[in-house]
Parts: structure tokens; sequence; C-alpha cells
């Protein structure tokens, strides 16, 4: 079943650090649209599922297909290139430079060396600088440097420069740690109003924040697959609560 | 056209900036130095495009390079190489074993010219190869290292091995470099002499006139998107990458431009000196290089201009009146301005220059600048 | 196989007699400032005023090179002081104008044109590295200045502007070889170097004159990288070989390192030969005499030569630099640098650089600490060669004086 | 063989054996310190070099009280723990005026540590004199050792080689079997953790750089046995130690010593079949060439970030 509709395929994927197991044999599928959380106690390998995914990781064995495409093998821009886009845990935005600058740099045109040297400011970057900034709630403080935004406000720049890439995978990493609860509910919103015509798969731990957003959700432990499917049925598994929900 | 003119000046600001320095270079110097400082401020110059380079490099992509000496030599050398056949005609040489190669060739026994000086007969093939070696070398080193993600200290210490090793071979291979001393004796550029006070003060200009086309070039990669992603590459390497951008790419890219840029320092040298030796290719030259570009602003590719000619300068000051103060002043200079002074000059001069009407204090740094080094002479 | 010179009383003081015997041989009492009008003697615009003449002196006060070149700079400067308490040259007090070369080719390049071009001095005293001299050497030819350059170097050059007080590598080398092939009646040689051109020429010249005059048989040439401190690889390619006689040009920190680790390794001077041609007195104080003890130099000069010269001339460098100042080879060397050139001066009856270098081929100067030196025409020297065994006190036995040896730079069938 | 008779190549193979052994052991002792204050701290100290001079001319000194007092013949143990005091209270101090605040900015160590050698260079120009200087060595450490007529081992070889044995066997247990070393390791882990369950993570800094300091200056110290004293032997070693440290794969002790130990085999070998200076070169560039390909050096383990 290497063949398949859907737009992620990780199949027996396993990963291991000097003989300790991150992820051991993992299998899962994500659907076009669909909004795929990723929860699990510390250590169940879910940032490590991210990094195989996104190549920051090389996996020992197993596969990662995205459109039918094999991952594995790819260079991380590659991978980007593709159409995967990747959040990181702690905000990661260019501090130095103006929203402006984080959203311009990340636009998909210019991305060779001779490109990014010719590459110019046109109307259609503008424009799309302007919607996503829209978009992520900062047109107001696009010329403000980045180190100067509130935490929460770094969260929506990076899910912002993401977004200007347009990615057909959009994976996030604990997006709402050290929201405020109005953030938290903004986030919510920002998520469900991007997640129209793509695929998104999220890494958290707040579940009121999950029960908001998750179409489907996979539970890791140990490296390994504990339970899938719909919030409702995650809630109702006994294995689950008994290794994460019960504490 | 006007958006390129604004990149290669970088704005009202820079134009003003850049047009100070050429006025400096150009008039003010020229005008008012004689022409024995003239000559060595034609020195210091040379130094002032690894400083450039250094900012590119260093300043704007993170990458720290302690062997740009390498490329400033390898620039030197190729001229060297070629003023040195021109040098060694057969009627000049006659005494020699074998008449029409360089001396020290003939010293070591070697009878006739070795394979790789023959590009040097030509000049337009030198100039040629004054870019392309150290371009390539360039390649070369940050391809296996920027490929394999070698950053940091470990590129430094990288680099700086690798300029030891050249050292060891330009002075081991003496039969085919002319070893510890150097090629020396260099006269004349297709029949003009270079040693001559016309010469001086042409090559001067042709030398300055590079300076400010490097800076200009700097400036250019440093306003484009590259410039911009260089700086994100500094900051957050890993969100570049997985921004879509082959990260190597770029450090290898500029790593190759700031090599030809040195390596165009290291060809003028040879013709403004008249000589090039392996001292400039190990490590304390390179080291010493990044002290001047510390100085001066790692940021700001003129501030490094003037901070190069102000160490040099002061270290041609100091070791005339007090040798023994030399050491400890570029020594402790070089902790004050790492611990205190991070941006050097350049971030200096921002700092109070925000109170101020910009274009004024900028002539009037300029001027106290030129006074300053003026007073020191 | 002594200094040829009669010995004279030790009771009258040195100095005084090195002054006489000065005076006698220049007759520097005549030369009064009014007999020589500057106008006459200077003709082509030098620092020269109706009393003074101003010089320069050139060497690397700072820097890797300073250690070497400090005992040059000391030694100038001492024999000028002594001129102008002897009535200077032409009547006029010398006065010295010091550059610090830094260890570093452009700057003596660049200080070598100051001198000549802003400061128009009639002389310069200075150099030390082959290299620095080939980057000064252009700057003179250009400016027709005049350098004294003291050290004992490869040979291979002679230029106008240019009195080389020091060896020319055959001077140093042939005649040693000589020596030590006859008395330890040696065949064969190892020979080692420190990895640059002074070394490298020397060893030629040495492996030609052994193999060809000699007949004997060189079994191994080495070159270590310079500051290269590691010696067990070599030592243990020498035991191998088993050479009579080691032949050596290390330099600098390596030097130290070499003869530490030979002594360590079991080769002393009971069970090896070793003639080197990079040891002095200065070398000395780093190396420790205790690890060159019974080892040979070849130099033209050992501290502890018997004349009366030398006598005169230690007793007044100690007087001015201390008890504990040594003197090397070169120091003695750049000792006769502003001599010779105030004898220049006084033959020609100018300041003049082309008349200076007319004047001075030829020039014979009895007062060297040395002994006996005359200018050749190709602008070296002729001296005679010692070679010197040491002693744990770091000073050395002169044990072989050759006859002179007139200087050839560009040795016909060495090359 | 080769016009040699099996004893004498024997011979010769057990000398160089040797050679290399005490190349290894030089190059352990120089690159000692470093590992500790690159690979544990992370901190380049371009003065490295010169910690082992102030070593050395702490030797150098002792040994002109010893010939003055008469004691030549006991005073090199003393001295080496001179050295190592006297290097540890001056980078102790070097880390609180100048260290600490360049923690986070790696590349800016070292450019101010390479300020620092210059102004110790000089220092030691002013204080000692330009020109190079010996220690009067005691008769037990001159000369060699011979097992059989033929064959000389190096006393001062041995020596040193005795001495890297000392000092990595303590370092090692100071760092992986002491309460100070937990500390070291426990700081240069997670630091927050670290002084979240009670530990001075700063005096740990300082301790940890000062003791790398140390190191250095017992290697100085041990290299007056061998090789020379002057203001600028320090830059003699600098490459050399990173080499070692970087190629050992910087984090790990046994990686040092691994790599020390390939250096040292390498090189020394090559100097006896190749000219020495071209050995040097090879050694050189094929370690460059190994990292290139290998940039974490050879002992580094797979980690999860």
């Amino acid at each position: 079943m290497s063949n398949t509709d859907f737009v992620l395929a990780i199949e027996d994927l396993t990963v291991s650090f000097d003989g300790f197991k991150a992820v051991d044999g993992l299998n899962m599928y994500i659907d076009h649209n669909e909004l795929h959380v990723v929860i699990g106690p510390n250590g169940a390998g879910k940032t490590t599922v991210l990094d195989l995914i996104c190549g920051k990781t090389k996996s020992s064995s197993g596969s990662i297909k995205f459109k039918n495409r094999e991952l594995t093998k790819m260079p991380e821009h590659q991978i980007v290139r593709a159409g995967v886009g990747r959040k990181f845990q702690t905000p990661s935005i260019y501090e130095n430079l103006t929203v402006y600058q984080n959203l311009e740099v990340s636009y998909p045109a210019g991305r060779s060396v001779w490109g990014s040297l010719t590459f110019k400011r046109t109307d259609e970057v503008i424009e799309r600088v302007n919607k996503i900034a829209a978009e992520v709630l900062l047109t107001d403080l696009l010329q403000t440097e980045a180190a100067l935004l509130s935490h929460g406000q770094k969260q929506w720049l990076e899910i912002g420069m993401l977004l200007m890439q347009d990615p057909e995978l959009l994976m996030l990493d604990e997006p709402v740690a050290g929201m405020s609860a109005k953030e938290r509910d903004q986030t919510a919103d920002l998520l469900k109003r991007i997640c129209q015509n793509r695929s998104m798969l999220v890494i958290e731990h707040d579940m009121e924040f999950v029960k908001q957003i998750a179409h489907k959700v996979t539970v890791l432990h140990q490296g390994k697959i504990l339970a899938a499917g719909t919030m409702d049925k995650i809630q109702a598994n006994e294995k689950v609560i008994e290794v994460y929900l019960g504490h | 056209m006007k958006a390129l003119s604004e990149k290669l000046l970088g704005g009202k600001q820079g134009a003003i900036a850049l047009a100070i320095l050429a006025m400096v270079l150009f008039v003010i110097f020229p005008l008012w130095l004689d022409s024995f400082r003239l000559s060595m401020l034609g020195k210091y110059v040379t130094y002032a495009f690894v400083s450039v380079s250094l900012v590119l490099l260093w300043g704007n992509g993170g990458i720290l390079s302690l062997g740009q000496g390498i490329f400033f030599g390898l620039g030197g050398y190729c001229m060297a190489m070629f003023l040195k056949l021109e040098a060694s005609d057969p009627v000049s040489t006659k005494i020699q074993t074998t008449p029409g190669i360089p001396d020290f060739m003939d010293w070591n026994q070697i009878t006739a010219l070795p394979w790789f000086w023959e590009p040097f007969k030509s000049l337009p093939l030198t100039l040629i190869l004054i870019l392309l070696i150290p371009t390539l070398l360039a390649f070369i080193i940050g391809f296996a290292m920027f490929k394999r993600r070698v950053g940091g200290v470990y590129f430094s210490i990288i680099t700086q091995a690798i300029a030891l090793i050249l050292s060891i071979l330009i002075v081991g291979q003496q039969g085919y470099t002319g070893g510890v001393n150097g090629i020396t004796d260099l006269k004349t550029l297709l029949g003009w002499d270079i040693r001559t006070e016309t010469a001086k003060y042409v090559l001067y200009y042709v030398n300055v006139c590079l300076l400010i086309l490097s800076i200009m070039l700097a400036r250019y990669i440093i306003t484009s998107k590259f410039g911009m992603l260089l700086l994100a590459m500094r900051d957050k390497e890993e969100r570049v990458r997985f921004s879509g951008y082959d990260v190597s790419d770029y450090k290898i890219f500029v790593f190759c431009v700031a090599a030809m840029i040195s390596a165009i320092g290291g060809a003028m040298f040879t013709l403004q000196v008249g000589f090039m030796s392996p001292s400039f290719v190990g490590i304390v030259p390179s080291i010493e290089m990044v002290i001047c570009a510390a100085v001066g602003g790692r940021m700001s590719l003129i501030g490094a201009v003037y901070g190069t000619l102000l160490v040099n300068f002061g270290k041609t000051m100091f070791s005339e009146t007090y040798p023994e103060l030399w050491l400890f002043l570029m020594g402790g200079l070089f902790i004050a301005v790492v611990m205190f002074f991070p941006d050097g000059l350049a971030g200096v001069y921002d700092k109070y220059s925000k109170n101020f009407k910009l274009g004024e204090l900028l002539a009037k740094f300029n001027k106290n600048t030129v006074k300053r080094i003026g007073d020191m002479l | 196989m002594r200094e040829s010179k009669p010995k004279l009383s030790n009771k009258l003081s040195l100095s005084t007699l090195i002054f006489l015997a000065l005076g006698l041989t220049l007759g520097l009492g005549n030369a009064m400032a009014e007999d020589y009008p500057t106008a006459k003697v200077n003709t082509t615009g030098l620092a020269v005023t109706d009393t003074t003449v101003t010089v320069g002196i050139l060497h690397s006060a700072t820097g890797t090179m300073a250690i070497s070149e400090t005992g040059s700079i000391q030694a100038e400067k001492m024999a000028i002081a002594q001129i102008n308490a002897a009535g200077g040259v032409l009547g006029r007090k010398i006065e010295v104008i010091q550059e610090d070369g830094a260890s570093d080719w452009p700057t003596f390049a660049e200080k070598s044109k100051k001198l000549l071009e802003n400061d128009k001095v009639a002389a310069v005293m200075g150099c030390w590295t082959s290299a620095s001299r080939k980057a000064v050497l252009p700057v003179f030819e250009k400016d027709n200045g005049l350098l004294f350059y003291p050290t004992f170097y490869e040979g291979l050059e002679q230029s106008k502007n240019v009195f080389y007080t020091g060896q020319e590598a055959t001077q140093q080398i042939l005649a040693g070889l000589d020596w030590i092939t006859k008395e330890k009646k040696a065949k064969t040689f190892y020979l080692i170097g420190s990895d640059y051109i002074w070394p490298r020429t020397s060893m030629k010249i040495a492996r030609k004159h052994i193999e060809q005059y000699l007949k004997g048989k060189v079994v191994g040439e080495e070159y270590v990288a310079l500051g290269d401190t590691q010696f067990g690889s070599v030592i243990n390619k020498i035991k191998l070989k088993k050479p009579d006689i080691i032949y050596a040009a290390v330099v600098g920190g390596s030097n130290v390192a070499w003869f530490k680790q030979l002594n360590a390794a079991g080769l002393n001077a009971k069970k090896q030969t070793m003639l080197t041609i990079s040891v002095t007195e200065d070398e000395v104080l780093g190396i420790g005499g205790e690890n060159l003890e019974g080892f040979y130099s070849a130099m033209k000069y050992f501290q502890s030569l018997k004349n009366p010269n030398n006598e005169a001339f230690v007793a007044e460098f100690k007087k001015n630099y201390g008890d504990t100042a040594v003197i090397g080879d070169v120091t003695q060397a750049a000792y006769l640098g502003p001599w010779l050139w105030k004898a220049g001066v006084e033959k020609a009856g100018s300041f003049d650089v082309d008349k200076v270098v007319a004047a001075l081929p030829g020039y014979e100067f009895k007062a060297a600490p040395e002994g006996y030196v005359k200018v050749d025409p190709n602008h070296h020297l002729w001296s005679k060669l010692r070679i010197g065994q040491w002693r744990k006190d770091g000073q050395a036995d002169v044990v072989y004086e050759s006859e002179l040896i007139a200087p050839d730079p560009f040795p016909k069938g060495y090359q | 063989m080769f016009g040699y008779t099996m004893d004498e190549i024997g011979n010769i193979v057990v000398m160089q054996g040797f050679s290399g052994l005490s190349l290894f052991s030089v190059l352990l002792l120089m690159a000692l310190g470093l590992a500790i204050i690159f690979g544990q701290m992370g901190v380049i100290n371009m003065a490295h070099g010169e910690f082992m001079a102030v070593g050395a001319y702490t030797t150098v000194l002792m040994s002109k009280l010893a010939v003055k007092y008469d004691l030549v013949h006991t005073y090199f143990v003393f001295a080496i723990i001179a050295a190592f005091i006297f290097a540890f209270v001056i980078g102790y101090l070097i880390e609180f005026l100048m260290i600490r605040h360049l923690y986070h900015r790696p590349l800016d160590t070292l450019l101010a540590t390479w300020g620092l050698s210059l102004v110790m260079q000089q220092i030691f120009r002013s204080t000692f004199g330009a020109k190079e200087v010996s220690a009067e060595l005691p008769e037990w450490l001159l000369g060699s050792f011979q097992p059989t007529p033929d064959i000389d081992i190096p006393i001062n070889g041995v020596f040193v080689m005795g001495l890297a044995i000392i000092v990595t066997a303590s370092v090692y247990l100071y760092i992986y079997r002491s309460r100070g070393g937990l500390r070291i390791r426990a700081t240069m882990q997670n630091r927050t953790m670290a002084s979240a369950v009670g530990i001075n993570t700063k005096k740990v800094d300082r301790m940890t750089f000062a003791l790398g300091c140390g190191i250095a200056g017992v290697a100085g110290a041990s290299f007056t046995t061998i090789a020379s004293t002057g203001p600028t032997t320090g830059s003699l070693y600098i490459v050399d130690s990173f080499m070692v440290v970087v190629f050992g794969g910087a984090t790990s002790l046994i990686g040092t010593i691994a790599s020390a130990f390939s250096i040292a085999q390498a090189q020394s070998i090559l100097q006896f079949f190749m000219s020495s200076s071209m050995g040097k070169v090879s050694t050189l560039l094929v370690i460059v060439m190994i990292l290139m390909m290998r940039p974490e050096g050879l002992f580094a383990s797979k980690l999860r970030k």
C-alpha cells in the first residue's frame, strides 16, 4: 500500500540513538485538509516524529511519503520546497529583522543563490506579505523589529512565515505553549482558518486546545502509537487514560 | 536602474558615507600625505579589501574565517609570479645557469619553468587566475565544510590550520615558490616600471577604485535578499533551512566572494609593495586582519576600512615610537573592542549619531578621523 | 693556532688602546669639519650638516626576530658612540635614526624607504634575515642608498648598494668541512637544517663540497619546518645512518629542541661529532651549555677570541650592556658596519654614496674584533673561519683558525 | 634488508616506537587543558599556548632559585606544582575579568583570547627578555636510558610520558569520579538544571577554566626538558593543540587521547619516511581532510538533540 491518496503516509518508521529507539515502527496517515494532533507524555517521541518528517533527523528505517514522494532521503530544503512547513517549539524567527522582512524572507521565490541576489520586491510580494500579516494579526507591527514582539506574537509570526510558503502540510510544535487564554483562542481560530486547503500536523499538550481544533488525534507513548482516532474516542481509551490523561 | 544604484550605494546614508570615504582616499590623503606615507597608505588599503570581505563573511554571515590570509596571499602570489617572470627575462638573468627562469629557481637547481608557472606568462590569464584560484580554493573548502555543516569555531580552526599548511608548503617548496623570502625584486608590469613615483600614485588610485568597487559589490550583496538571508542564517540557521533554502549554497557563495575580494587586495599589495612573501599567508596576518575589521566594525563596510587604516597607522606609529607598547596596545585594543564595542568604531558612531543630524555628524566624524590620523603622523 | 698579532700588555686600558689603534690606522685626527665643507662632501642631498651626519639603524626591535637582532642594534650603536667619541666622521657627529622592522618584511621595505627618502640618511646599518634584506634591496637600489648587512647568509647576491659584513655561505662552509673531515677522518655526513633558503643553500654547497672535493658521502639530508620542536623521528633516522659528522643549520626555537632532544637520545658530543653553522653565543643561552658541550660551531667570530681588539671590544660591550651580555658572530659583524662606512667616507672624502661605494673596496680594517678584514670588490669581506668547541659555560674554545678566505657569493661549481 | 642488519632495524623500530609514544604524550599534555576548556565549556582559548609559557617561565624562575640554593637535584617536582598553581591562578583571574562576559559569544572568546595572547607575549618579553631562556635541568633528567647498548631511550621523554599519564589519570578521576567533576559535567550539560539543584555554576565555570589553564602550565613546565622557552613559544603549540582536541571530537576525554595517539603515530612515522617538514604538512593535511568529512571528530556520539 505504498501508493496512497494520503498527503502524508508514515510506515514502519524507526529511529534509534545509540540503541535507544525514540520512534519505533510508527505508522501514521494524514488526509487532505485534515488537522491531526499528536499528543503524548514527555519523551514519547512527538518532536522526533516532526524532525524525521522534515528531515532534521534521519530515520534508521521505514518510509515517509508525502504525496507519494519519499522524504527520508531528501535534504531539508527540498522537503520544504515539496510543500512541508514546520514550526519549532520555541519561536524561531529572525530577531534582528523587522516583521515585514521576516515574512518577505520566507516568500518562496528567489530561493537559489542567484535568485536571491536578483530578487525584486514586486507588488505581488508586498501584497502577499500584507495579506499574511493580516491573517496572523500583525498588520500594525510590520515595521517593528521582531525581537520586540510578545511571545504569542512571535509564535504567530512564525506561523505567518510558514504561510508565506503556502505549504500543503503544515507542522506545528506546541503552537500555544506560553500563550494567554485569549491568545490561545485567537490561535485556535487562526489554525481553523488556515486549515482550508492544507493538512496540518500539530503537537500539543493543552487538552482544551486540542479539543477545539483536532479532527483526529494520535497518542504516542515510548515511540509507539498507543491509540488513534477522534478526540472523543481517545478520551475514552483506557490505556490512554492510564499513561497520560489520567494524571 | 534606480533600484540598482540604491543597492550599490546603500541608500542615501550609505551613499554619503561612501562619498566621504572616496573623498578622503582620493583627494584628502593624496594632497596631504607625502609620497612615502601615501604608499604606506596604499598598502593598508590593500588590507582593507580583506576587512571588507570579513564584514561580508563574518559580520553578516557569522562565518569567522581565520584563513583570509590564504586568499590574500594566493592573489598576491599570482600577481607576483607574473611580475617575476617579466623580471626574469633571459637578458637580465644571463649569469644564471638557466637564464630566463626566476633567480630562486636557478639557485634550487631547477632548469625549466615548472608547468604551473606557464600561465603566468600572460597578463590576461594572470588576472583571471588571480580571481579564479582563490575562489576555486574557497569553493572546495567551503563545499567540503558547509555541505557537512561544519560551522562556528570548527570552521575557524580548520581555516586556521589550512593557513598554516599553506605557509609551511610555500616555505618548504622554495624552488617553486621562493620560500621564506617570497617572490622579490619585482620591477615592471608590461614594461611599465612599478617602482617609480608616478607608478605609485597610479597604483594607489587603481587600488582605491577597486576598493570602492568591492565595497559596492559587498553592499549590493548585503542589501539584496541574499544579505537578508545571511543575517537570518547567522541568527537562526535552522529556520532558514526549514524555509526551503539550501543554507550551504549561500555560505559557499559568500565565502567565495570574500575570497575573491581578498585576492584582489593581495594582487594590489604585490603591485604596490613590490614583493610577496609567505608571511602574509599564515595565521598571524589572518587574525590581524580580523582585528582590523573588528575595530572598524564587523557590520559596517565603511567602518571596517577606517578601522583597517587606523589600526595599521597606529601600528606603524607605535612601533616607531614605543615598540615595547605596541603588542600591549594591539592586544588590549582587541580585548576592549570585543568585550565592550562588539560593533567597533561604526557601532560607537551609530550610537552617538542618533542624537545629531546624520549628514553633519558624518562629515564631522570623518574630518575628526582624518585629523586624528594627521596628528598621529 | 692563535691570533697572529703580538699580545700587548693588559694593563693599558683596552678601550683606549683600540681608539689609539684606530686613530693611527685612519688618521682621524686630521678630519676636521672645516676641511670638508658640506656643499662639497654632500652633493646628493643627504642629511649632512656642518656638524652632523645622520645614519639609520633598521632592525627588528619587536616580533619574533627581535631575539636575534637586539645584539646587532647594540653593537651598531656602540660603534657609533665610539666613532663620535673619537671625533666623528669628517668632523661630523653621527646622529642615529632607529627604525623598527618589527620582524615584518614589508615594514622593513617601508622603513627603509622612510630612512632613505624622508630622512635622507647617509647609510643604513640593518636587516638580519635574508627575507628582510630581499625586501629592502629594491628600495636601496632605486634610491641609491647604502646598506651594511651583518648576518652570515647564503650568498647569491651582490648589490652595488649593499656591503655584506657577515660571511657568505662558502666562507663559512668550505674551510670548516675541510678541517672537520681531516680532524675526524670523516667519511659520512648527515645534513640537517631548518626549511628555508639559507640552510638549503648552505647544504647544497656543503653536499657538493663533500661529494666532489672531500670524496665523502652524504647519507641523509633533512629539513625541519621552522618552529617545529619534535625531533624524535629525525634523530632515529640519524641513528640508523650513523654518520661520522652531523652538519647542522637549525635555527630559532627548533634549535633549542634539536640539541635538547639529541642529547636526551644519547647523541652527545662523546658519541657523535657535530659541526653547526647556526649556533653563536646568543643561541647558547636558550639551548643551555650542557646540551652543547663538545659540539663544534663554524663562525668567523667567537667572543672568546684572544686578541687585543677583541678584548677591548668585549670589555666595552659589557660596560655598555652589562656583564651577562654575550656577543655572537653577527653582533661582531654588525659592529664592523659603522667603522667600515666611516672608513669609506674618509677615504672618499665625501658622504656621497657613489663615492663611498667606489672607495671602500680594497680597504683593510685591522682593528676589527675578529682580527683583520678586507673589503672585496664584490662588497663582501675577506675574513677567517674559526671552529669553536662549546664549553659548558656557554663560551667556545677556538680550536681552528683558517687563512683569510676570499668571499665568493656566486661560487662556481657549487650551484 | 636495505643494507641494515636485522638488529639495527629492530633497534630503530624500538626507538621509533618510543618517539611516537613520546610525541603522543607531548600532544596529550598540550591538548588536555584545552580539551577541558573547549570540550566542557565550549570556550576557545587562543591563549592556551601562553598559559603553557607561564608554566615554562615558572620552571625557569624556579631553576634560577634552585641554582642559588643548591637544590637543582630536587626542584623540578616543585617547579611543576608551582607552574600549575601559577597558571591556575592566572586562569582564574582571566575567567573572572574576561571570559565570563563572553560565554554566549564563542567566536568572540576566540578573538578576545587572541588579544590576551598578544598581551601575555609582550609581558613575557618585557619581563624575561626577548631571548630564549633555558631551565637548569637536574642530572637525572638528562641523557638516556639504555636497555641494550644500541638502544637509547631519552629520559626526558620518559619523564614527559609519565607526567602525561599522571595528569590524564588525575583529570579522568577528577571529572568522572569526583563530586567536583560531577558538578562540572552537570553544569556543562544543563546549566539551568544544575543551578536549580544548588550548584554555583559561575564558580564551576571559573574552576574549570582555571583547571584547564593549570594543566597547560604543567605541560609548559614539562616541555622545558625537551624544547625552548621564549616569549612566542606558546604560539608554536596552539594549532597542534586545537587539532588534537577537534580531531578527538572535543567533548570526549577518550577522544582526545585517541586523537593525540593517532596524530602522534602518523606524524612520527611520516617524518621518519619523508622529510620532516613534509611529514608535518602531510599529517596536518590528512587531519583537515578527515575533519572535513567527519566534522564531529573521531569520538562524538550521535546525540538526540
